[in-house]
């Protein structure tokens, strides 16, 4: 198990260091010139131009500015940010809450409403199951920027249920001002999950190993339980841990759609305006939750079924 | 991108017989009549999608518009034709990259195995860390908003999913003794690949481009509804989300809930039909690991088959 | 002959494949003694797995069944809920490929103590203290550390091995064995099937053993029946069974399998390919591929009659008597192949 | 037919070795096979006899040892396709799953046809004649070549593989349970046309099989495998009669015939299972 953890950190920062060093080659190669941005297409005089030019190392060769980056990464510091004038760590830790909060409210959405769906489905045969599975194979196809409108246009304008934009102040505000947007993100990954959850329980139902169960007299529930849903477990945890780490990379839809300020938002803000240092920063980030929660999720299959090695020679 | 984690390894996965079935059919009817509204879009909206006329601004619908109007007084309808052709000729192109590559990788890294198999698995495995839409993001970041760069930006990011998928379909295939005793044969690599391993696999790959139609459908229009995708003023149904937003908080949903309504049908359709075809992984095809799965070996010293 | 433990009369069973109903049993008839060992014979598409099914009602979902099972006298048929549940334990089964029919994620000992646990409410040790003594008694040493592992850390024989354990534990008065050892190789399964042979009789164990090798069926079972496209063409005591069949399919099986001890020209091998119930023509269903049949034998199906001791569903069975066989076991029925 | 070689035996082995990991499958095998020649390969599962026949030909690479078929060395797998159609004329090889033994998109005609388009400089009409031939060789009407593979039986299908091999016109045709997966019925028919075609065309056979009484059918003489060595070798009547090696024995008194009964061997703790276990 080690030698796997230690193959996947490596793994990992392999990645890391192939895309920064992509990102930050292609936005030097970028058409449009950084200063334009910085100056706001204002013309500037020579010496704010000279001082913009050694605080944010224009002028350096390109694998130069790269190592320095690279070196201020390491210790945390990711740059400074043209458009905000902030520093790009500091400025990701402030929003980074906001998108954990989502994206963990989503997922408990998603884990609980998917699983027992998929659940329902799966073990009531029958009107239950068209049911669910008509629903989600419609709901599966909403993707979050769509379910983002429908939810503001009933809950928030229509029925004024819940605050449509905005991330609100305190625990209580603040849960409240999330609600719409986490089910916006879980919507289509709770029906994902449960069309996961029917099909795996289904097939483990149909393996002859409970048939044997079922031959030697066990009890259905019993047979259903101990061998139909405990071998559903594997595959049912490895794809929705992958749903949820999707869910990374389109919270950044939800925070558009709802106004929240997270890192998502933040990202795409970045990238309209070119705001290259936050661009990569919060990539970075987001490309390592994204790699990690993997990484979590494949160690957890591995807990659940003896039969993977992780990576071992068997 | 949801969609995209249930994509499902078929390998030597059971390919299902049953022809499309009532539920496919209609969903093959739903993609026909798109696709046919896409290609006539322009010709058949009455209107010009792009002349706006502030005073009939969130409009009702009226005589020759049967859809009203968006918030800068366009007609629904023709913006609505006008977008399909984007909305449909984007996710088409990302289709076509992602398994073209896909496929000749997986098949590439599947018939060499050894080095060419470890290169490729490394590669996509640092791509695997980008997500589809974040990918887009990076890459409208550097080069500037358009279809174009999302596109390809898309088809990078779904190689993995699809060289995965297929490679392991591929070395199932490639074990298998016909192509065993082809190689004994003499019979060169290339034409063995061409003109046996790529035809057992058309079906599973013809599945697996209907499924990932949809995935590219929400992905493309997610990078839209950001901006950086199909630039206003042009219509597109992600850019008609958007655009249609503010509309929505005002109390005239119409403009984003069409759009998105045009997305999820066709995404249904997608899938629906994507699931029926016949080269689709059985019906609980396990889906695509990434760790070493040691399964035990299976024993089976004589099968009595008939 | 004692009051018979099991009684198969008339089983005919439907399945429904791709919207159709097709017949796989074709009016089956058959009875176990307690403590008896039947063997059932049969190519592909014989029936002979869905027979052993059908006794405990593991049949695949949307089977239709006419016919009686009767198990210690209880139409099984009619038995639901815990009454069935009873069956299934006094009526235990291998299967052919242990390492698909052993839960893989759950270890050895979970398997083999789940019965006890379950059944006679014994605690996990209690039951673990007689798991080790029956895999003991199945050729297996350090059964405690056996219990600890996972299927997938034995080899085929251990594990068919486990499996008969388990079947053993729940003290059964019925053995179901569906080719228990043909995915295992030739000493294995020499070694298994003496030890389920030997076990069995300790126990007075009733048997069905159902495989494709006519010979080793014949060498744990008191009677063999052999079944042909859903049907069971004879049942006859199984050491006179290859040296004077009572039916031309018994014979022709046991001809056109090579001999060990000689080497033939050529083997005398029956034209055409096995048939399924669903593809058997009117009349006998070997028909076709028989070397004796006449004009009779396709126009009605033979009943199942007693014949010397034994039962042949031959309409020239009596007329064929002797003539199966000429005197050093070569069959008399010579073809060249198609 | 490639350059003929009456005298000297059309393959020969020498020291074969083959380790995966730190499994020794294959340990230092000879065997010798001369035209017209059935020799088997006998042995249970793990005993190296089907990684012997699949460095034979060119599938699986040796760690040691040198391969000669007739007069060519073979001891490395070959470098160009070009290099793997000559080796081709000399050895072919017939699987033992009749399921997918055959391309399931191809019918058997072009399946034969492709090969002798590899193999032979025959034109369209030339090759037609030749599939029909090798068809009657083997059984096979002009219906069933011309059927789907899926709506043929397994030894309809073993049958055209068997063609398909012989399409190359080689010196040696390798069979690796090419029959283990077949009911006896159908076994047996394919068994008197593997006679029939030794007789035709004097093809030699490499026999690999569990299956002593199919051994004995077939083939003249024998090696058995264990634990990726030779244990006994000789005519296969002799060898099966009155076996040598113990282990033979053992082989031999597992069989099931008439009037045997399954004796329980000594070890009761089932080592013999925890020796394969390992592999």
């Amino acid at each position: 198990m080690a030698s796997y953890l230690v193959r996947r950190l490596v793994m990992l920062a392999a990645t890391l260091l192939v895309s920064s060093l992509v990102v930050f080659a292609g936005l030097s190669a970028a058409p449009g010139d950084p200063l334009t941005t910085l100056s706001g297409g204002r013309s500037l005089p020579p010496q704010t131009v000279a001082l913009l030019v050694e605080r944010y190392h224009l002028n350096e060769p390109f694998l130069v500015r790269y190592a320095s980056w690279l070196g201020g990464a390491a210790r945390g510091d990711l740059g400074v940010s043209i458009q905000l004038r902030q520093d790009v760590s500091a400025l990701i830790a402030a929003r980074a809450g906001t998108t954990l909060g989502l994206i963990g409210y989503a997922a408990l959405i998603v884990v609980v409403a998917g699983v027992a769906a998929g659940l329902l489905a799966a073990l009531r045969p029958g009107t239950v199951d068209t049911v669910v599975v008509a629903a989600t194979a419609v709901v599966v196809a909403v993707p979050p920027f769509v379910a983002a409108m429908a939810l503001i246009g009933v809950f928030a304008v229509g029925l004024r249920w819940l605050p449509a934009l905005g991330d609100g102040a305190g625990l209580w505000d603040g849960v409240r001002h999330l609600t719409l947007p986490a089910l916006a993100l879980a919507a289509a990954a709770a029906a994902a999950v449960a069309r996961i959850t029917r099909t795996s329980v289904r097939e483990e139902l149909g393996r002859e190993h409970v048939q044997t169960a079922v031959a030697r007299g066990i009890p259905y529930a019993a047979v259903v339980r101990r061998h139909a849903l405990r071998n559903a477990a594997v595959p049912i945890g490895t794809l929705t841990g992958m749903t949820v780490a999707s869910m990374i990379a389109l919270a950044a839809v939800v925070e558009r759609a709802f106004g929240l300020s997270g890192l998502g938002a933040t990202l795409v803000n970045a990238a309209l305006s070119k705001d290259f240092a936050v661009v990569q920063g919060v990539s970075l980030v987001l490309v390592t939750a994204f790699v990690l929660v993997n990484t979590l999720v494949d160690v957890g299959a591995a807990l659940l079924d003896p039969r993977i090695t992780l990576g071992g020679r068997s | 991108m949801t969609g995209i984690t249930v994509a499902r390894r078929a390998g030597a996965g059971t390919i299902r017989r049953a022809g499309l079935g009532p539920l496919g059919t209609a969903a093959a009817g739903v993609v026909v009549v798109a696709v046919v509204l896409a290609v006539l879009g322009p010709a058949l909206s009455p209107a010009d999608p792009n002349a706006s006329d502030f005073a009939s601004a969130y409009a009702p619908p009226a005589p020759g518009h049967p859809l009203g109007f968006d918030g800068q007084g366009r007609d629904l309808l023709a913006r609505l034709l006008e977008g399909a052709r984007t909305s449909l000729l984007g996710p088409l192109l990302v289709v076509a990259l992602s398994m073209a590559a896909g496929t000749a990788l997986a098949i590439a890294a599947a018939w060499a195995g050894g080095w060419l198999d470890a290169a490729v698995s490394a590669a996509l495995e640092v791509v695997f860390a980008f997500p589809g839409v974040l990918l887009a993001m990076l890459v409208a970041a550097v080069f500037g908003p358009g279809l174009g760069a999302a596109v390809v930006a898309l088809a990078v990011a779904y190689v993995p999913y699809i060289a995965r998928l297929l490679r392991g379909a591929a070395l199932a295939e490639r074990g298998k003794p016909y192509v065993r005793a082809l190689e004994v044969q003499g019979a060169g690599a290339l034409a063995i690949c061409l003109r046996h391993l790529v035809p057992n696999l058309l079906p599973l790959i013809a599945a697996q481009a209907t499924l990932f139609f949809g995935y590219a459908m929400v992905d493309l229009a997610i990078v839209s509804f950001f901006g950086l995708g199909v630039q206003p003023p042009d219509a597109d149904w992600g850019v008609m989300v958007a655009s249609g937003r503010s509309g929505v908080l005002q109390g005239y949903p119409a403009e984003a809930l069409l759009a998105g309504g045009c997305v999820v049908v066709l995404v249904v359709a997608f899938n629906v039909l994507g699931e029926r075809l016949p080269g689709a992984a059985g019906a609980g095809g396990r889906p695509w690991r990434r760790t070493g799965l040691r399964t035990g070996r299976r024993t089976g010293r004589r099968g009595g088959a008939a | 002959m004692n009051a018979s433990l099991l009684d198969v009369e008339g089983l005919t069973v439907f399945l429904p494949v791709e919207g159709e109903e097709r017949p796989v049993l074709r009016d089956v008839s058959l009875s176990i003694a307690a403590g008896e060992a039947v063997g059932l014979v049969g190519e592909s598409g014989s029936g002979k797995s869905m027979t052993a099914r059908a006794i405990v009602r593991l049949l695949p979902p949307g089977a239709r069944t006419e016919g009686v099972i009767r198990y210690r006298g209880e139409d099984v048929g009619s038995l639901r809920g815990a009454a069935l549940r009873a069956l299934r334990t006094d009526v235990a089964m291998v299967f052919q490929d242990p390492r698909a029919h052993v839960n893989p994620v759950r270890t050895v000992g979970d398997f083999l103590t789940e019965g006890l646990r379950t059944h006679r409410r014994l605690s996990r040790r209690a039951a673990e203290e007689r798991a080790v003594r029956v895999l003991d008694e199945v050729g297996i040493a350090a059964g405690a550390r056996r219990l600890r592992q996972y299927p997938h850390e034995l080899s085929g024989g251990l594990l068919q091995r486990v499996m008969i354990a388990a079947a053993l534990l729940a003290e059964p008065r019925l053995l179901l064995a569906d080719e228990p050892t043909t995915a295992l190789d030739v000493t294995t399964q020499a070694e298994v099937m003496a030890l389920l042979d030997e076990l069995r009789r300790e126990r007075e164990l009733a048997l069905l053993f159902i495989t494709h090798d006519l010979e080793l069926a014949a060498a744990v079972c008191d009677r063999t029946a052999v079944m042909y496209a859903g049907r069971v063409m004879e049942v006859r005591a199984s050491a006179l069974l290859h040296d004077d069949p009572l039916h031309p399919y018994t014979a022709a099986l046991a001809a056109a399998r090579p001999s060990l001890a000689r080497r033939a020209d050529r083997l005398p091998a029956t034209p055409g390919r096995p048939l399924s119930a669903f593809e058997a023509p009117p009349g006998c269903a070997f028909g076709p591929r028989c070397a004796h049949a006449r004009d009779a034998c396709h126009e009605r199906r033979p009943e199942l009659l007693p014949l010397a001791g034994g039962q042949a569903a031959c309409a020239r069975a009596e007329e064929l008597r002797g003539l199966l066989r000429d005197r050093n076991g070569k069959p008399v029925v010579s073809h060249d192949h198609a | 037919m490639t350059t003929p070689d009456p005298r000297g035996p059309v393959l020969e082995v020498e020291g074969l070795r083959k380790t995966f990991g730190d499994v020794v499958a294959v340990a230092g095998v000879d065997l010798t096979l001369h035209a017209g020649g059935a020799l088997a390969v006998v042995g249970e599962s793990g005993s190296g006899k089907t990684t012997v026949a699949r460095m034979i030909v060119g599938l699986e690479r040796p760690a040691a040892g040198r391969i000669t078929a007739c007069g060519r060395d073979r001891s490395r797998p070959a470098r160009s396709a070009r290099e793997r159609r000559r080796r081709g004329g000399e050895v072919q090889i017939v699987f033992q799953d009749p399921y997918s033994s055959l391309d399931p998109r191809q019918s058997p005609a072009s399946a034969v046809e492709e090969v002798l388009r590899l193999h032979t400089s025959l034109d369209a009409a030339g090759r037609r004649g030749r599939v029909a031939e090798l068809a009657g060789l083997v059984g096979l009407d002009e219906r069933q070549m011309a059927a789907a593979p899926s709506r043929l039986s397994g030894g309809q299908r073993q049958r055209v593989a068997i063609a398909r091999a012989l399409a190359a016109e080689p010196r040696v045709l390798i069979l690796d349970e090419s029959v283990a997966a077949l009911d006896v019925s159908i076994q047996a028919q394919v068994l008197n046309v593997l006679a029939d075609v030794r007789e035709r065309t004097g093809v030699a056979y490499l026999f690999i099989s569990h299956d002593l009484a199919v051994v004995r059918q077939v083939t003249d003489d024998v090696v058995v495998m264990r634990g990726g060595a030779i244990v006994e070798r000789g005519p296969t009547a002799r060898v099966l009669d009155a076996p040598a090696h113990p282990y033979t024995r053992l082989l031999r008194e597992s069989v099931p015939r008439p009037g045997w009964r399954p004796a329980r061997r000594a070890l009761r703790t089932g080592q013999d299972d925890e020796l394969k276990e390992s592999r």
